[in-house]
């Protein structure tokens, strides 16, 4: 969890890069506190409990997956800003529906990961209302990850393929 | 009669919340639908499912019928409550929800047609036996149609949207010489705000009140009133501070009206709750229009009868019987509804944002039915109404004591509130006499801002 | 009759609350007397004066008999109110206030005494006609009179301090060879808890529900009852969660305690609200105590009768005549309070602390009364109950759905609570069942344990 | 945020770089502390929670200038603690009840503003049900400040008297 990777300049100071891996490993992980000690050095951060914000019974999130759902009771500022990485872009749903990755059962799927994807190219069906809408690509890229499944449900927002 | 299982809660804020708090009640699992603004919203928080439908706009959301039948049908509901505002009076989405072979809580998809067309309705009232604001027929063209009916019924008379609603493409006019522009004004109005030009014209009432009947009718002809509400405390026909009963109806008016409302209601055979409005003046009541869904104001109807709006409203839409009786319902008490608005309290500007402390208030008497939450971000997209402090006392002048003794507890942070305007309200000497009409609020505001 | 213009609330926590509440709602300023560490606390902020009047310790604040009856002078107050607890049940105190020419919110001082000896109680209970449990008439001092006696009733018996209250002092003994020592040990923890030594003995009934009568009495012989309450839930004899109407009683068997209730508190000539405690088993019901004061429990017969208990008290204490009559009482639909403790809710450690986020639940047929707000630090130096949900339905089982729909959105953070406990009770078909008594909740928590 | 302390020698300094990333990183992170130990050196940056107390209608205190009634509402750590003026000692009130500065009306107050006092000088009497109580001084000193006037009803706690 704290990883020991930068070295401390000798100086009294701290590397921006280092305080920037504590807090987001902080935010991330859901820690309260994190103390990082080398030799004579060392560096604690902490973070107050989340307040306030009635939890109660969070919603159940349609897909168990879903980013977008049941988002963090309080988080109030509770990830520090994660720097993305610049060139990886998420797709995201437009709509509720079910996906189909795949132009009809049993068919091969419209993209796989690895795949080399040209914008209008299609990446999956989304049906709604019996609806069959054909999600075209935004933009080009290499698939890098398909974050749902066949026939699953999606959520307005909710990432669905990763193209780096 | 269908079991109802599941059912998704088509709407946001506090109207939501209590329609997942009845459904909990009555073992109705719920789904929430949000915007991406409502993502940490209390009702997506409480339902037993939430699912994000769209970006904030109404339009792409809470308006978007395709996704909330998505919703439905990919969640396994057998009902859908459109709630207040938003679908809850579009005859279309109630169709589509009924071809799916889903649960409309609400009217039939004709009903909702019916009242929604302003002049179709003021004919159906006629046609029902309810007295009606003298005024043209239907849609009024030209202006000499106009001028000649305005002389018949007598200056000053009133333009109105026949699909309007919430005071957009009104204006009176007070003569001839007012009449032209009014005329062109209203109808343009109503053209950039309904989509739809027509107007027509009725008698214009000077000092009325707003009173309106709550009715309860199942799928089997059963109706009955559940008495009226007294909503004149308004300010661009905005409702502020509603009460049940009202100071202004005696005993024998109460059951003549509701008597007469009913009777009406069964005439046109209408099913689920509904609201129909008067304007009351000289003794006499003026139909206005009717309202084919639950009303924000309904909880003072719930506090003088102990009958839970929603829940009936679910019961008559599963087809079950409706087993009160008329000479069942009981009126018991006095009740105030404040509706709390996120907005300044005197220029009335709109103040969303985050709410960094909220406490309600407490102990006998007082319900509160609002969203808010230490932490929650009211987005600037919807509606400024944060919640309503309901108080329920033994006669209206304990009430008003309740309500004053409940607004001192109330805590609100981060964002202006209304607090302020209702003590102001409460304390005033003519809100207190009950004497009022709906322009009261305006000139009492008008005597403050300038006295 | 005297008008009162200023109380005193001689009380902290929750129950302040309720007495300031009221008096606002009536006209009358409050001073609320507080301890230092108290001095941040809701009843503290909510009164119109508040005044500081000693450190932590109750018996140097809120048990200083001298300096809330100075603060009453300093303050020009014309009546106190002891509360519940403290000095609610103090004749001297009572017998202080009326020397000052005060008014005191409760009843006479001698009726104070007469029913806090428990010895007198139970013969002037007998007196007025009420059933009690078989046991001594008097004082029990040796051993030999204890085993005749024990022997008499049949085994088991309960012995009891005369000064007892609250479950201290209480010992069971099941044959003569458990007799001594628990005669001893009652004795002796009579002695350290009520600086009297003095028991006596009953019949020890083994499967009892809890159920009180409400009392209302004016000064001029007027006393009506407003039905009971059901108090069976309860760990260690303290009361856990109440409700109103007991789903034990017939209509018959209701109407005839209220109304021997109502004689005997007629004969023995009490003013205010009072309660008489009953065991009641196979059909009969045993005397075991009068409390001479509000309940905390006393919302659920409020939110039954819909009378206010508060207010009327305070009216009878002023002199006012009854105004009404035991026809005029009706009981409506079913009330559940759970009372909320800042204590584990299953190994009962108090748990004071910083409170740092309250949400009470809303909605219909929801009441909260509770002193809590977000940064509030609940004090250790005093009783751990940090507030009550009260709940109103048509009948128990819907009660007891709304119990939970309420709790299901009751959010304290920072202190532990016992909403777990109550969501366990709620859910257990022994108390949906609602055939349980004292000791049921006892065993299921032990079969929760060991289950 | 971070005051230099006198006792800091002088070449234990802080860089303005170090100290605007480790309160950056608090902001952004939504820490509620930071202790960063450097050997001999340490420094700690702490916020304290931001939170809303009800304010509600603070109850008129009995004594308007009363320090212990009507606390401030909310007031999160705002107010770094002040240091006291070492040599003056406060002497509250141990009841409710008035306050009389003389003995008896007309008569000369017992103490005033300069006086010289002993331990067990009376320096006034409270009264509280109709019973005078004198008020022995705790301790020796000067008389610096009278904080209640003649007649005046104080609280428990509530400062009387400053000695020098």
């Amino acid at each position: 969890m704290a990883q020991k990777s930068d070295k401390m300049t000798s100086n009294f100071d701290v590397s921006a890069n280092l305080l920037r891996k504590l807090a987001d490993t902080m935010g991330n992980a859901g820690l309260s506190e994190i103390e990082y000690v080398d030799g004579d050095r060392s560096l604690r951060l902490s973070r107050a409990a989340q307040v306030a914000a009635p939890a109660m019974v969070p919603a159940a999130p349609l897909v168990p997956a879903a980013a977008t759902a049941a988002p963090a009771p309080a988080a109030p500022a509770a990830t520090p800003a994660v720097e993305p990485v610049s060139d990886v872009k998420t797709i995201d749903s437009p709509m509720v529906g079910t996906v189909y990755l795949a132009p009809e059962p049993g068919a091969a799927d419209f993209i796989s990961v690895g795949d080399e994807i040209k914008e209008g190219d299609t990446l999956m069906i989304i049906e709604a209302m019996k609806v069959m809408n054909h999600l075209p690509s935004p933009s080009s890229g290499v698939v890098r990850r398909v974050l749902i499944s066949d026939g699953q449900p999606v959520e307005f927002g909710q990432p669905l393929i990763e193209l780096a | 009669m269908v079991k109802i299982n599941k059912m998704v809660i088509a709407n946001r804020g506090e109207i939501a919340l209590r329609l997942i708090r009845a459904a909990r009640e009555m073992g109705i699992a719920t789904v929430a639908v949000h915007s991406t603004a409502d993502a940490d919203s209390m009702h997506a928080r409480l339902a037993d499912e939430a699912v994000c439908i769209g970006p904030p706009p109404s339009k792409d959301s809470y308006l978007d019928k395709r996704a909330i039948m998505t919703v439905a049908e990919l969640t396994g509901a057998d009902a859908i409550h459109p709630g207040v505002g938003f679908l809850s009076e579009n005859q279309e989405f109630a169709e589509m929800v009924e071809a799916h072979d889903l649960i409309f809580v609400g009217p039939t998809p004709r009903h909702i047609g019916l009242m929604g067309d302003k002049i179709a309705a003021k004919k159906a009232a006629i046609d029902a036996g309810l007295p009606v604001v003298p005024g043209s027929e239907g849609a009024i063209s030209d202006i000499d149609e106009a001028r000649q009916l305005a002389q018949e019924i007598g200056y000053p008379v009133l333009i109105k949207a026949a699909s309007g609603g919430g005071g957009r493409g009104m204006k009176v006019a007070r003569s001839d010489e007012e009449l032209d522009s009014a005329l062109s004004t209203a109808s343009r109005e109503a053209k950039a705000a309904f989509g739809d030009p027509v107007v027509y014209i009725e008698k214009y009432l000077d000092n009325p009140r707003h009173i309106e009947v709550q009715i309860l009718a199942d799928a089997h002809g059963n109706v009955i009133h559940l008495g009226e509400r007294d909503c004149s405390v308004q300010r661009r026909h905005q409702k502020v501070v509603e009460e049940a009963p009202s100071p202004a109806l005696t005993p024998a008016l109460r059951a003549d009206i509701g008597r007469r409302t009913a009777e009406a209601v069964k005439f046109l055979g209408y099913r689920s709750v509904g609201t129909v409005e008067y304007l009351f003046q000289d003794g006499e009541f003026y139909f206005i229009e009717m309202n084919t869904r639950l009303q924000v104001e309904h909880p003072v109807t719930e506090m003088i009868t102990g009958l839970d709006l929603v829940e009936l409203q679910i019961r008559v839409a599963s087809g079950e019987v409706l087993d009160i009786k008329q000479e069942d319902v009981v009126f018991e008490g006095h009740s105030f509804e404040l509706r709390i608005n996120a907005e300044d309290p005197f220029n009335f500007m709109p103040s969303p944002g985050l709410v960094t402390a909220y406490h309600p208030p407490g102990g006998m008497g007082v319900r509160v039915d609002s969203h808010l939450f230490a932490d929650y971000r009211m987005p600037p997209h919807y509606d400024s109404l944060a919640g309503k402090i309901i108080v329920h006392a033994r006669d209206r002048r304990s009430a008003i004591q309740r309500c004053l003794r409940a607004l001192a507890e109330t805590h609100i942070d981060g964002i202006k509130t209304n607090l302020e305007l209702h003590d102001f309200i409460l304390r005033h000497e003519e809100f207190q006499g009950g004497d009022i009409t709906i322009h009261w609020l305006e000139q009492a505001l008008e005597v403050r801002a300038t006295g």
